[in-house]
């Protein structure tokens, strides 16, 4: 037993601070604390920054352009950019994407599409969930029906996350509605330009433009562009899948809610006193804390693992929960703390005042917004379900 | 004992349920709710007419009503509909202007509309914490001070203002004009304002309006957990039909039944916002007014949490949208915990009491 | 809508309160405010106190004995026993057996029982659950042959509580195997000195003797002991689940517990100050005090809808649920307040020092006893089952 | 980063798991912990000879161990077999002992017992708020007041007693036969006393023990946490297996998929708990050691409460009784929390800190 990082693995941790308080821009990570809405230009700028360093694709092998980096180290990595309060990678061509291709994909698809990943010539969006098929992924209906060399595609898809700045898509979809259900579906890359494809923005609760629906309607996508074999598709999303669980406790951004929570608790007045010398508050306050406390060592004792083992192993289900749970639990005190304050409507407010200190106007917004997250990727219910069969044995 | 409305107040309540219903389809709610000035005007004449108003004021003061029950009612149905009517600013203005024996016609008619400053940036909830200053000022009075989230202030023609005179609570009526206010959207729809007063002239309405203040408070309390039990019986509807409806791996998601025990501890915990909210609106006016108005505004805080959440949860992705009126009704359900005291600051005041 | 007694309501009240401070021995009180257990002298001495007053059988008919009390004045009578910290009255053949046989039994069976059950000549116990049928009842396995005029019965009854002072045992039996489940049971009385019988204490996780396993070996049984008609036992069990339902919130025991709980933290001593000053002990007492006052309204609201139609609905399964977690939180809550004083193991302390105040010695074995609550009567998971289909109509 | 425990701590752990089984199966351990003196002097022994108290103290004082992990995996192994023996007793002890520089091969021989009085009546957790009082007598001095919960003391030889000398706070010994002694048994099992002073002649062993005091404190923290988390271990599969196998309605219980989701939350916090207990065995002895042990207290006590009760829930009525072995793991788990400061008492001092 020994929770200390290694002396390389703590000057690694320096020398990416380093990197950040050097390099990051403060107008991106002013845009961070204040929960607002990230520009295309400004991920491209962030990506095209770590690009340079050749620390953008962290999960990928050196041949591709991956640092090579050991789990741990990507946890460093992860948990200093969230300390410098950069921006989130947008996962979709580098976490997703590219490390399918460099599985799956052929010579010709790896030499052509993960360069311009990295460079960010191709903005990559997902085409899994289906308004039928959310939970019960497995059940979805678009349909690719091979024509000469080409697939033809009907169908639709949604919950795609920042589809509006895509231009690329990589889809689930059925190529054979006569087997098992899992047995059906392909895995495909589709350029957006294509005729017959149509974006339309979903609104969030909040009010933000963050997903989007896809309609297809007979999109001709070159047979070229399958990835793997016809009616592999699920085992690709599998292997997907796993490599999404990194980072799943996101126990970097709960950090950051903590500290201002905490920042936000000493500044707001309640009965005369800071809010953070209230102590149902500051109980609430230091609940959350000591789960986050708990929440990083098993982190750790699941990232140690999957370093032993090769791979995550199904008791990740246990960060999703619990990471999302504390995450969410944080948004809520940052909108709990504000009181009134919480109750403008992201931009309505005429004129100047404001009612919320520095950085907290959308902590409601954000609030709401975060309830995705015990949603998406696996909703906790399936996450429980998934324990249950692996864990628990019933 | 008696737990069935009166025929008086079944008759408003149903009649109130059906105008909103027809007046306030989703999305011309939603279009009323976050455009400037967060209301309708024509509504608010219309919710007159069909005694919305005067069903908050009792006989001696013009109305027809008054008492808690009477508020209930009112602020249910608007709670089923997600009425986002300035009223709540009518209803404490109301109870101010009933102290004083003041004329309240014309908010009762709403050809005027009353908002009231209560609270402070840094003294949202606590009365006895308000620093807005009144001093005299030949006949009259001019006060200082900002009014934070001031419910239906954007348009409001005339506000009450909670202000120190000497070391007194006092109530002043400030014209709209005077003021310099700012209008918002609210999260959930509907509109407030802030409104900064600075040598602002005022008209003392009650000299020493502490307990005044803290039944216009327990009133809108009252009202507040109606409105929420209106908008957790709609939304406990929504939820179980979704889950009767949506079907994931060959069933309807309501068959598993992990998600058939949440919904019941929803419902469990429905039947127990209405009880005490019952209990707050029979003791409002009463000794024990406050204790009970503090209780129901925290269980309300703790339940309309629980169900807000767990209705997105067990909905999935379709209640994070926009478009999803039940998404409307979380956030109305979570943002009612934001006005007139918390979860937290009202388990405080049960402990001291 | 009016939440205040009838001025008659309120004068019964205050007949029933005078009655308690009149005639209820102070020892009796005592029993009851430390946890202790009851003897059957003493139960048998309270029954007798309550008969003599002719308010014994609160549910029964005026025609066998009842008070002709409405549900509103049982209600009022419940609140005011556990005001004065009386004993419970032992259900079995009060609130149990007496209303079935006022429904179901002959001529001969409410004249020779009933007198017997108010002169406490009877004391009946309940042959209800079984080691394998719990939540699932229905599936009971004990068998009961007709054989002549004699049924022969062979089994195993479980959880018959006080069973050890009891001369008479009423039990749900298999008189049909060959049909539905539900469809096959029948409602018998058997005498407890009957040969074959054998009844054992079942030691609870406390250490307190409460429950017992009774076997049924070739066990001859009068077939005039039969209620009803051969299998009509599920209808009967239906029935009397209903009639167990009064006063199923328990609100009373739980305003005794509030109360018991406050007084004990304001004499125990933590960092300095009395427990009842420590703002995360006071949040706590203060959390369940308010869903005690919902639960009190909610208790009445299903009280008075009860009296309209007649019969208790589906909903009281909120008072069930509602009320047992109350009722568990203020016992969690007395164990948590004594600290280490919980610590003793009750009778073993030797000498006479004691750690707990007065009356809360057995605190932590009341918290570990009280568990049962959530478990018996249908479990709250049973309860939730019923509200899903009753109520939710999934 | 390394989460394997070392060969040597392995080792002692399989032999401990090994010996435990072996001599505790559960009826005798029953038996053991419920009569007088509720340990058993022979295991005691042979404890030692294993090495159980030895790795509970570093080498410097005799031992082979005394870090966190040493200490986590003895009173794991014995929380896997609720072990009533009085090592807690002796681990306070021990780091008091090393503290001073004082010799103590008769404790981790196991040939003298020690107790450590700490807590009282009044001022249960709280190190700072000690009343007994100590004045010096000739050489030596004499101590007065009631130490309670006094674990380990009804069998003890010594007991080292925390007092007050002037305005420090002082460790003494006393010897068991000048003290009035009231032993018991705990509900859980196994054995504690009451200790009263009444000028009872003592020996100093520490003249400014506040730190040494707070560090048993941590180490006896560690080894609750421990002890639970080996507890909640077997208590998770019992009920796992108990689900597997019980079957209701024609099915196995543990197929109904809210009692699925429920057991997955008690392996979710169990995790976690394991998590923090490690993260407090870690920073034991260092500047951060009383934070996370208050951290640990805290979610041991919580998740302790909810795996012992949610564990007699989804086994229903048979772990109600005595008889079955789970309810004694739920009954260690809840009584824990009574040990070195509640889950409220630790969340206050991590707020404080």
């Amino acid at each position: 037993m020994d929770l200390s990082f290694s002396a390389e693995e703590q000057a690694f941790r320096q020398e990416v601070r380093d990197f950040f308080a050097e390099n990051l821009p403060s107008e991106m990570s002013d845009v961070v604390r204040s929960g607002s809405e990230m520009t295309k230009e400004m991920m491209d700028r962030y990506h095209a920054i770590l690009n340079a360093k050749g620390w953008l694709a962290t999960t990928w092998a050196p041949e591709f352009g991956g640092p090579g980096w050991s789990p741990v180290q990507r946890h460093i990595f992860e948990e200093e950019a969230c300390r410098a309060y950069a921006p989130r990678i947008v996962p979709f061509g580098l976490a997703m994407l590219g490390p399918v291709l460099q599985q799956f994909g052929s010579k010709e698809q790896q030499d052509h599409y993960l360069p311009r990943i990295l460079s960010g010539e191709d903005w990559w969006c997902q085409g899994y969930s289906e308004p039928g098929a959310g939970s019960d992924l497995a059940s979805l209906k678009t349909r690719a029906v091979r024509d000469g060399d080409d697939y033809v595609i009907n169908g639709q898809k949604t919950w795609t996350t920042l589809g509006q700045h895509a231009n690329m898509i990589f889809c689930l979809v059925r190529t054979d509605p006569d087997v098992k259900q899992q047995q059906g579906i392909s895995f495909i890359l589709v350029d957006l330009d294509t005729p017959g494809i149509e974006m339309r923005p979903i609104r969030l609760i909040e009010g933000g433009h963050e997903v989007n629906e896809v309609f297809f309607t007979d999109v001709r996508v070159p047979a070229a562009n399958l990835v793997g074999e016809e009616n592999m598709g699920w085992t690709i999303a599998k292997f997907l899948l796993t490599h999404e669980r990194t980072n799943i406790a996101g126990v970097g951004f709960s950090m950051q809610s903590l500290e201002e929570v905490k920042a936000l608790a000493r500044v707001v007045k309640r009965n005369g006193k800071p809010l953070s010398e209230d102590p149902l508050f500051a109980a609430r306050i230091a609940q959350v804390e000591i789960d986050l406390e708990a929440m990083k060592i098993t982190n750790l004792r699941m990232l140690y693992k999957a370093q032993k083992q090769g791979a995550p192993g199904p008791e990740t289900s246990i960060l999703k929960i619990k990471g999302t749970v504390i995450g969410q639990e944080l948004k809520d005190l940052a909108r709990r703390a504000l009181g009134p304050s919480a109750a403008p409507f992201p931009g309505s407010l005429e004129g100047n005042l404001s009612l919320a200190p520095a950085d907290h106007a959308n902590d409601a917004a954000r609030y709401f917004n975060n309830r995705k997250t015990s949603i998406f990727g696996g909703s906790n219910e399936i996450q429980r379900n998934i324990l249950t069969k692996t864990m628990l044995e019933l | 004992m008696d737990f069935d409305l009166t025929e008086d107040r079944q008759m408003l309540s149903d009649s109130l349920t059906r105008y909103l219903k027809d007046k306030y389809p989703f999305e011309a709610r939603n279009k009323v709710a976050y455009a400037a000035p967060y209301h309708a005007p024509d509504r608010w004449a219309e919710l007159s007419e069909l005694g919305a108003m005067f069903a908050l004021a009792p006989e001696e003061a013009g109305g027809f009503g008054g008492s808690g029950f009477d508020i209930s009612v009112v602020f249910e149905a608007m709670g089923r509909a997600l009425c986002p009517e300035p009223v709540l600013g009518a209803l404490l203005a109301s109870r101010l202007l009933s102290a004083a024996g003041a004329d309240q016609e014309a908010l009762l008619a709403g050809t005027t509309k009353y908002a009231v400053g209560l609270g402070e940036l840094e003294a949202p909830y606590a009365l006895d914490l308000i620093e807005t200053q009144a001093r005299p000022s030949g006949d009259a009075y001019v006060l200082n001070g900002r009014k934070s989230a001031v419910y239906g202030g954007q348009v409001a023609d005339i506000f009450l203002i909670a202000a120190k005179l000497e070391d007194k609570l006092a109530v002043f009526e400030v014209s709209a004009d005077k003021a310099s206010v700012t209008g918002y959207a609210m999260m959930d729809g509907g509109g407030a304002a802030e409104v900064v007063l600075e040598d602002v002239p005022a008209k003392l309405l009650i000299g020493d309006a502490a307990s005044a203040l803290q039944d216009a408070v327990n009133a809108g309390i009252v009202a507040l957990c109606s409105e929420a039990v209106g908008a957790m019986d709609v939304l406990q509807t929504m939820t179980v039909e979704y889950l009767g409806t949506r079907k994931q791996f060959g069933r309807p998601i309501g068959s598993f039944q992990a998600l058939q025990h949440r919904a019941v501890d929803m419902l469990t915990e429905i039947e127990q916002a209405r009880s005490i909210t019952i209990k707050a609106a029979s003791e409002l006016g009463g000794p024990d007014a406050t204790r009970f108005a503090s209780m129901a505004k925290n269980l309300i805080g703790r339940a309309g949490r629980l169900i807000a959440e767990e209705s997105i949860q067990m909905h999935g992705g379709i209640a994070m949208t926009w478009e999803y009126p039940g998404s409307h009704y979380a956030k109305r359900l979570i943002m009612i915990d934001h006005q007139l005291g918390d979860t937290d600051f009202h388990l405080s005041r049960v402990i001291a009491a």
